[in-house]
């Protein structure tokens, strides 16, 4: 029954677009919502299902060579399968007033096919135990999703984040099939459901180095996060919110399939996660506050989150590494807790984003301003993921970031040196982290919904419909759900646990959840009644214009900006950052009109990748010469080989 | 097998050397011309009286003395082209080249033995070293004649070896080789036909407009 | 902890703050040879305030009343879970210091997005600054915490500052001192005070957390205040605790100890505030990474 | 069975020439199509096909080539009407007759069980191949021909020589002279090793220039460049695979005398360099026919590391054939498309097939995924499949280098791939009068459907076959 229900699932996202191409453009909308939402509906019916059962195997023969109809459905795939089934099913149906025929008559069936296709890809990879199989899910994701950010192919930049992230994906896909490749040449097939390998063997090694690259290339990890960036800022929201939200997820939970194919991994397996997870956490988070896109920023804040997660991760791989079962349980469970969180709280702001951007025509920050009067419930939606994002209480980011916290604190307190290191750097690492990301936050929430407008367009927004605020609504819920009720997630935590080789230890023994109810509940219940009490008072009160300090002729425009907000923390680390800044020399008393012009540009891409693939192309052009038109020189080629070949092969 | 094979490969040995030492076009192909009729009398020779290889003799004189010369003679006119110009190797150095290759030739051929009624013939580095100075005329010449002319002279040397192995490649084979390489010679011809209309020359140095 | 105890918690925490900031301008005013205001002067002035009327500015939204009501709740929050002295807190799990410093944050977050709310640009440069030293002082507040949790092995405040402490001074004096120099610099950014701040001066461009509340009047200024004062109450709690690790084993005397520490840490930051100038704007970063480094150094102590 | 599967073609060449209107003529291709796909499926359902005494055999590998060039002649057969009505300006009777005749002559190969007759098929397809090349009697299209016919007859004649080689094994070994495969491969333990050894590397330039492997693949970009996207299609699914199964034969006889080491050695260094040269060549490769050509290259290269790996290896490799052949077609019909639609084939004057073309477009974009490995197509279970089996040999080394050249060979076709389908079309793009229409575009989508269903359900047959195949070239399943 679980199995069928995602089965049918796959197969009903999977085709929701691709239907609504046979029918008339009028219903094409319909059909295809419709399928994917009952497609949705039972895929997560029966992710629920098999969070509550035990873990699901089924095998059919598949008649291509190495390959097998082979699923399995346990906890963490069950987790991996809920988190894509709900986030697509809001995303498709944000995607029907955000992304609706009338308003992109060229895009909307293509975006509508191709996101039914990611949605079943992923869905596909998650639930499949053969390797070739996976990869078939993988790469029907990361090609559908190709199509989706370059849904505006007609603007250069989209078109180039397109291409970044086709390249990218491939070069992950390349890894993948090598990981795999060795894999079978350790195990003798392509199944994944494999006993438990040695990982003290050399291919070991090489192993886990391969499913770092091949997954991490697809979370984000710094540096392999430079597709990221571009890839969700140009893609319409709603994909946006499914890339970032789940589709980047795939990553994590192949790096958790991949390291739990291993007994005890070495320590310093853990060490390099826990360090990969504290470089993208703070450098993701450092580069999103340089941003001036608010989509680029959320992407970077990805980044970030990926970072977090392989944070816990790393905890929890180096618990296993000591044999701490408790350590595993909270960095573990910290890790896929934040895999649920962000998705929600991700998707959320993405979707309140996309929400602001749709209505003031701009990804610009310090072009916006002042929305929420106008769109209040895009405004509060915003304000619920960026305080969700956080990973300040009561809301769900505080849960999983207090369950890594845990376990670094534990890490710290523990004898062996590599734990204490871990810890010892870990913890402040992650408060950096949350101090920057709610410097972060607070400026993206306030430059563009607090204030006044910064221009026309933004002044004349008008709120989004209830077919894009209801998702958000519901993820918003989500948000404050799991925040305040943790323990409501907890059984399906520890399923997952189970299924990657966990002892069965509840994570509700590891980590004072049910109190978090107790704390959260009455602090949001004073804030809502002392906030209430002040409204009510403010209502009464008079209205005057902002004191302007005595200034008579003050504009919106000169409100701080975003990028003003952010330019001390760029400045103190600008050895990462390298801000670009045009600044006029202003000399005369009385200077002219002039320009200001800042920027954090994507280093690892603009200062390591693309000047590596301008070398290399450059070196490689200069083989030109060999292919130069003289049949004199082929001839000599032809002769040059033969004599090479009959000396060297005798 | 006759004592007087060895001599004949001389010969076909020195027209390699006449073919690559001269620049007027009737002389290389005169060259190629002799060097195809030698071939069918050393098939002769080798299998001295079968029927077989006085068939293949007769194909060889017939295809490779007289017909194929007639085409390149005829592309030559139609060209009105007589000498070879400016050579990627000068002809002096070019002689060298050969004298090299049939040194390389006679070297790499004691790495290959013999069959018993071979033994001690130049039947194999002959046909390499013919190879060779195809290849020095296609890699140098500049005229599409010549080089088909080189062509030829790759495929005498080619060729050289077959007719030791006439039993191995029967009959048919044999002149299905032969009807192949005159199609070839054919095809070329035309094509250098339609280059010399089209280009207004024959110099093949100047095809290097496909590039990259 | 008695329920006597937890009373005494939560009422200590609503009424005291303010009588800080009594204390520390009776000091200032004693070096400077006046007498001051009364030592209740801040209550009055909440008083007054309380009675006051509000202007709102038309451009601000819910966002801005919620501020300075969402500060002074968390930092209540906050309190419950500070051991005042030896009497631990009112309310103490594993990880509590966790949801300690992430109450401040969200405080943070509604405090600054106040002062983003009203469009001024002062208050956004307030806001920013608030935002960005902040970014630095968390770190220096962990690091100082990872020492209290290597030595107690614990994630509890009142674990860790609990009746083992006084036993870790005696073998990790060193660390310890570094911590709470650490956590005094923590404080005075936090709280908003010289050399960091200076709550006495509004000149709007060199200060950060004054800045912020240029708007708010009557009530809600009473709120900000109050916030503030509590703030500070709660931090130097902490610091506090970790200089008198005494056990007294008697109730009284401990709530005693702890009073009188307060006491003294007024007296401290108004020593402070006056014999030291308020640090240039662009220092305060570099004190803020030492205070980082010392905590750092605690550990690295703590490594052998 | 074995005459008529070459007599066929022949005879609708024979028709083909008779005709007249040039309307009509291509037709004759659909029908001859049709009529040989009916013979060639009748003759893959037989137990055996042979004859003029074991001259013809189709063997295993005979079989899939067969196969593939007939269904790759059917689909070409099916889109030449509609191409040659674009043409309508060239006249078509030599091109039809030669194709057919082309046709013919790699049917003959793909059944040849004897060298020589291997070779003279081999020779003939590219003589009839010469006069497709100059179909657009242009100068550039000149040059290509000369160059394909000189570097092409130098590779013919080197095969030639490497076949004497081969024959000369056995006589200085005393035994019988045969070039018939079957003896060949019944005295292969006894054959004279140096001779052996040298004639396979001979044969395998020889075949390997035909087959455009680098260093010996100069001709391959000039002529797929310049030729109509049928002849591309056809030389790079056809001709270049009758010249991978003469390879394949003679490793075969290299296994069987024992030295199948040697003979991989050489096929995986000359495999990767074609891989490493087409890789370099694709990037910022401005004319895209010319990169598809180069992608043969690259896929030729796949062809010979798969079989120099061995074990699954080799069954990689023959199902990779398929796959990329019929890939090909796609690719190079498509192409041929969007080169008719915007009237170029610079990458840089091109973009926004998507839009000018959508079906074109859109099957050049899925031709692309398909050829550079991207599951769910065909080629991707054949690459993976070699992957492991390089894996598997504990060949490190080259599974590392053959994943970095799919890299490069990406990241080159990949650019100028999307900037060919993405964007928008330019003013003069518009204006051209090509549009896609029913007959030349669904035997593209045919093709590159067959692809798909080879990478989602490899059909029982053709898995047996496979696997016979492989395992009698030492490999395994």
């Amino acid at each position: 029954m679980t199995l069928h229900l995602i089965l049918l699932a796959i197969a009903l996202t999977g085709v929701s677009g691709l239907l609504a191409l046979l029918v008339p453009r009028a219903h094409g909308a319909r059909v295809a919502t419709a399928t994917l939402l009952v497609g949705a509906t039972a895929g997560a019916a029966g992710a629920v299902l098999a969070l509550r059962g035990e873990a699901v195997r089924r095998a059919w023969p598949w008649a291509v060579p190495g390959g097998a109809l082979s699923f399995r459905v346990d906890g963490l795939a069950a987790m991996f399968l809920l988190q894509i089934f709900v986030i697509a099913a809001l995303g498709a149906i944000y995607g029907v007033g955000y992304f609706s025929d009338e308003q992109q008559p060229q895009h909307a069936r293509k975006v509508r096919a191709f996101y039914g296709l990611t949605t079943a890809g992923m869905s596909l990879l998650v639930a499949s135990a053969n390797a070739v199989l996976f990869l078939v899910g993988w790469e029907v994701m990361a090609l559908a999703a190709f199509m989706l950010v370059s849904t505006d192919d007609e603007d250069p930049v989209a078109r180039h984040a397109g291409l970044v992230y086709l390249l990218s994906t491939r070069v992950g896909t390349l890894c993948l099939i090598a990981y795999f490749a060795l894999l079978r040449s350790v195990t003798g097939s392509f199944s994944l459901d494999v006993a438990a390998l040695d990982a003290a063997r050399p291919v070991s090694t090489a192993l886990f180095a391969l499913a770092l690259a091949a997954f991490g290339l697809k979370a984000g990890v710094m540096p392999l996060h430079i597709w990221l960036p571009g890839a969700h800022a140009n893609a319409p929201s709603h994909v946006s919110a499914l890339m970032s939200g789940v589709l980047i997820k795939m990553g994590i939970y192949g790096i958790v399939r991949a390291v739990s194919l291993f007994v005890a991994p070495p320590v310093w397996w853990g060490g390099l996660v826990l360090s990969l997870g504290i470089a993208s956490a703070v450098l993701g988070v450092l580069f999103a506050i340089g941003q001036h896109d608010l989509k680029r920023l959320l992407a970077y804040h990805s980044v970030e989150n990926i970072g977090i997660i392989l944070m816990g991760l790393g905890v929890a791989m180096l618990g296993r590494a000591f044999g701490d079962e408790t350590l595993f349980v909270l960095g573990a469970a910290g890790a896929l807790l934040h895999t649920w969180n962000h998705g929600i709280f991700k998707a959320l702001l993405f979707l309140s984003a996309g929400s602001a951007v749709h209505a003031a025509g701009t990804r610009e920050i310090d072009r916006l301003g002042g929305l929420s009067k106008k769109m209040p419930a895009t405004a509060g939606a915003f304000a619920v993921g960026a305080i969700a994002i956080c990973g300040l209480p009561p809301l769900n980011g505080f849960v999983s970031e207090l369950l890594v916290y845990l376990g670094l604190a534990r890490a710290c307190a523990a004898t062996p040196g590599p734990l204490f290191a871990a810890g010892a750097i870990g913890a402040p690492a992650l408060a950096l982290v949350g101090a920057l990301a709610v410097a972060c936050f607070v400026k993206a929430y306030g430059a563009v919904f607090l204030g006044e407008p910064r221009t026309e367009a933004a002044r004349h927004v008008h709120e989004s419909g209830p077919a894009m605020l209801g998702p958000m609504a519901t993820l918003a819920v989500l948000c404050v759900l799991i925040g305040v009720g943790p323990v409501l997630v907890a059984p399906a935590l520890d399923r997952a646990l189970v299924s990657i080789g966990g002892s069965g230890a509840p994570v509700r023994s590891a980590a004072p959840l049910s109190l978090l109810t107790w704390i959260g509940a009455p602090l949001l219940f004073v804030i809502a009644i002392g906030v209430i009490w002040a409204y009510r008072r403010r209502v009464a009160s008079r209205a005057q214009p902002t004191w302007d300090c005595g200034y008579a002729a003050g504009t919106a425009r000169m409100q701080y900006t975003s990028s003003s907000f952010a330019e001390i923390i760029v400045g103190l680390f600008s050895t990462v950052l390298r801000p670009e800044r045009s600044a006029p020399k202003i000399d005369a008393l009385f200077p002219a009109a002039s320009h200001f012009h800042s920027h954090v540009p994507e280093v690892v891409l603009d200062r390591a990748i693309a000047p590596t693939f301008r070398v290399t192309g450059r070196a490689l052009a200069s083989l030109r010469w060999m292919q130069r038109g003289s049949v004199h020189l082929y001839v000599v080629y032809v002769f040059a080989a033969l004599v090479l070949a009959l000396l060297v092969f005798r | 097998m006759s004592s007087a094979v060895d001599p004949v490969l001389v010969l076909v040995l020195l027209l390699n050397f006449y073919v690559v030492g001269t620049s007027r076009l009737h002389a290389v192909i005169n060259g190629v011309a002799l060097q195809g009729a030698v071939l069918g009398v050393l098939a002769l020779l080798v299998h001295s009286g079968s029927v077989l290889s006085v068939l293949v003799a007769l194909a060889t004189i017939l295809l490779k003395g007289l017909l194929m010369p007639m085409m390149l003679r005829r592309a030559m006119r139609e060209a009105s082209i007589r000498r070879e110009v400016e050579p990627f190797i000068d002809y002096v150095p070019s002689l060298l080249a050969v004298a090299v290759a049939t040194g390389a030739s006679f070297a790499f051929a004691r790495r290959l033995p013999l069959a018993p009624q071979h033994v001690g013939s130049l039947l194999v580095p002959a046909s390499l070293a013919t190879v060779g100075t195809g290849f020095l005329v296609l890699a140098t010449r500049r005229k599409a004649i010549t080089q088909a002319a080189g062509y030829v002279v790759l495929e005498n040397g080619v060729f050289v070896l077959g007719v030791g192995l006439l039993e191995a490649m029967p009959f048919l084979v044999e002149v299905g080789v032969l009807l192949d390489l005159f199609v070839a010679i054919f095809v070329m011809g035309i094509i250098i036909y339609q280059v010399n209309r089209e280009f207004a020359s024959l110099d093949t140095a100047r095809l290097s407009n496909l590039k990259e | 902890m008695s329920t006597v105890d937890t009373a005494l918690h939560v009422a200590l925490t609503l009424v005291a703050p303010p009588m800080l900031l009594g204390v520390v301008n009776k000091t200032k005013a004693a070096f400077a040879g006046r007498v001051g205001p009364p030592l209740l002067q801040p209550y009055y002035d909440l008083a007054r305030l309380s009675r006051k009327g509000m202007v709102f500015s038309s451009t601000t939204t819910w966002v801005f009343v919620a501020g300075p009501v969402v500060a002074l709740v968390t930092t209540l929050a906050a309190a419950v879970l500070v051991p005042f002295g030896a009497r631990g807190a009112a309310l103490s799990f594993a990880g509590d210091m966790i949801l300690f410093a992430y109450l401040f944050g969200l405080g943070r977050f509604f405090t600054v997005a106040a002062a983003l709310d009203t469009g001024s640009a002062f208050e956004g440069m307030g806001g920013a600054r608030e935002a960005t030293f902040s970014v630095l002082a968390e770190p220096a507040l962990f690091l100082g915490l990872m020492v209290l949790v290597r030595l107690s092995g614990t994630s509890s405040l009142s674990t860790m500052l609990g009746p083992g402490l006084a036993h870790h001074w005696g073998v990790m004096g060193a660390s310890l001192v570094m911590v709470v120099a650490s956590f005094v610099v923590v404080l005075l950014v936090e709280s908003s005070r010289v050399p960091f701040d200076d709550p006495n001066t509004h000149l709007e461009l060199t200060m950060i957390h004054e800045v912020m509340v240029l708007d708010h009047s009557g009530p809600l200024f009473g709120v900000v205040l109050y916030g503030a004062a509590m703030k500070l109450f709660v931090l130097g709690a902490l610091v506090v605790r970790l200089v008198l690790p005494m056990d007294t084993a008697h109730a009284w005397s401990d709530w005693g100890l702890f009073a009188l520490g307060m006491i003294g840490l007024s007296i401290g930051i108004g020593v402070v505030e006056s014999v030291m100038a308020r640090l240039r704007m662009r220092q305060v970063p570099n004190l803020l990474v030492g205070a980082c480094l010392l905590s750092a150094f605690g550990i690295v102590l703590l490594a052998r | 069975m074995a005459y008529a599967l070459v007599l066929i073609p022949v005879l609708f060449a024979i028709v083909a020439a008779a005709i007249r209107s040039d309307r009509v003529r291509p037709w004759v291709l659909t029908a001859a199509g049709a009529v040989q796909g009916l013979a060639v499926v009748r003759a893959l359902t037989m137990p055996a096909v042979a004859g003029l005494e074991g001259w013809l055999v189709l063997d295993g590998p005979g079989r899939l080539v067969m196969g593939l060039t007939s269904a790759l002649f059917f689909a070409c057969a099916l889109y030449a009407p509609g191409y040659l009505r674009q043409r309508s300006d060239r006249p078509n009777r030599v091109f039809v007759t030669c194709l057919l005749l082309l046709d013919a002559m790699l049917m003959l190969l793909a059944e040849a069980h004897h060298l020589g007759l291997m070779w003279v098929a081999l020779e003939a397809a590219t003589l009839s191949a010469a006069p497709l090349l100059t179909f657009n009697r242009n100068q550039r299209s000149l040059e290509a021909t000369w160059k394909y016919l000189l570097i092409g007859g130098v590779g013919v004649a080197l095969a030639l020589l490497g076949s004497l080689f081969l024959a000369y094994s056995e006589l200085q070994a005393e035994l019988e002279p045969s070039l018939l495969f079957g003896v060949l491969l019944e005295q292969a333990p006894h054959l004279s090793k140096p001779w052996l050894h040298a004639a396979f590397v001979i044969l395998f330039i020889g075949y390997g220039t035909k087959m455009g492997l680098a260093p010996m693949h100069t001709w391959k970009p000039d002529a797929y460049g310049e030729a109509p996207g049928i002849v591309g299609a056809m030389l790079a699914g056809g001709v270049t695979n009758g010249a991978f199964l003469a390879i394949v034969r003679f490793d075969r006889i290299c296994q069987a005398a024992g030295d199948g080491k040697f003979a991989q050695e050489l096929m995986l260094v000359m495999g990767l360099l074609s891989m490493g040269l087409a890789g370099a060549f694709m990037a910022r490769q401005r004319d895209y026919k010319r990169m598809l050509a180069y992608s043969s290259v690259e896929h030729m290269g796949i062809l010979v590391v798969g079989l120099g790996i061995g074990g699954a290896g080799v069954f990689g490799s023959m199902l990779h054939m398929i796959n990329n052949g019929l890939t090909k077609g796609v690719l190079f019909l498509s192409a041929a498309n969007i080169h008719r639609a915007f009237g170029s084939k610079n990458v840089e004057d091109v973009s926004g097939a998507l839009r000018r073309v959508p079906a074109s477009g859109a099957l050049f974009l899925a031709g692309f995924f398909a050829v550079t490995g991207s599951p769910p197509f065909g080629p991707f279970l054949s690459e993976l499949t070699i992957v492991r089996a390089a894996f598997a040999a504990g060949r490190y080394g080259v599974a590392a280098a053959f994943l970095v050249m799919l890299a490069v060979v990406f990241v080159g076709m990949g650019s100028a791939v999307v900037s060919i389908a993405q964007g928008s079309p330019s003013q003069h793009a518009q204006s051209t009068t090509f549009r896609d229409e029913l007959g030349t575009v669904a035997p593209i989508a045919l093709c590159l459907a067959v692809v798909l269903m080879l990478g989602v359900w490899v059909p029982p047959p053709l898995e047996r076959l496979l696997g016979d195949v492989a395992i009698s070239l030492g490999g395994a399943r």
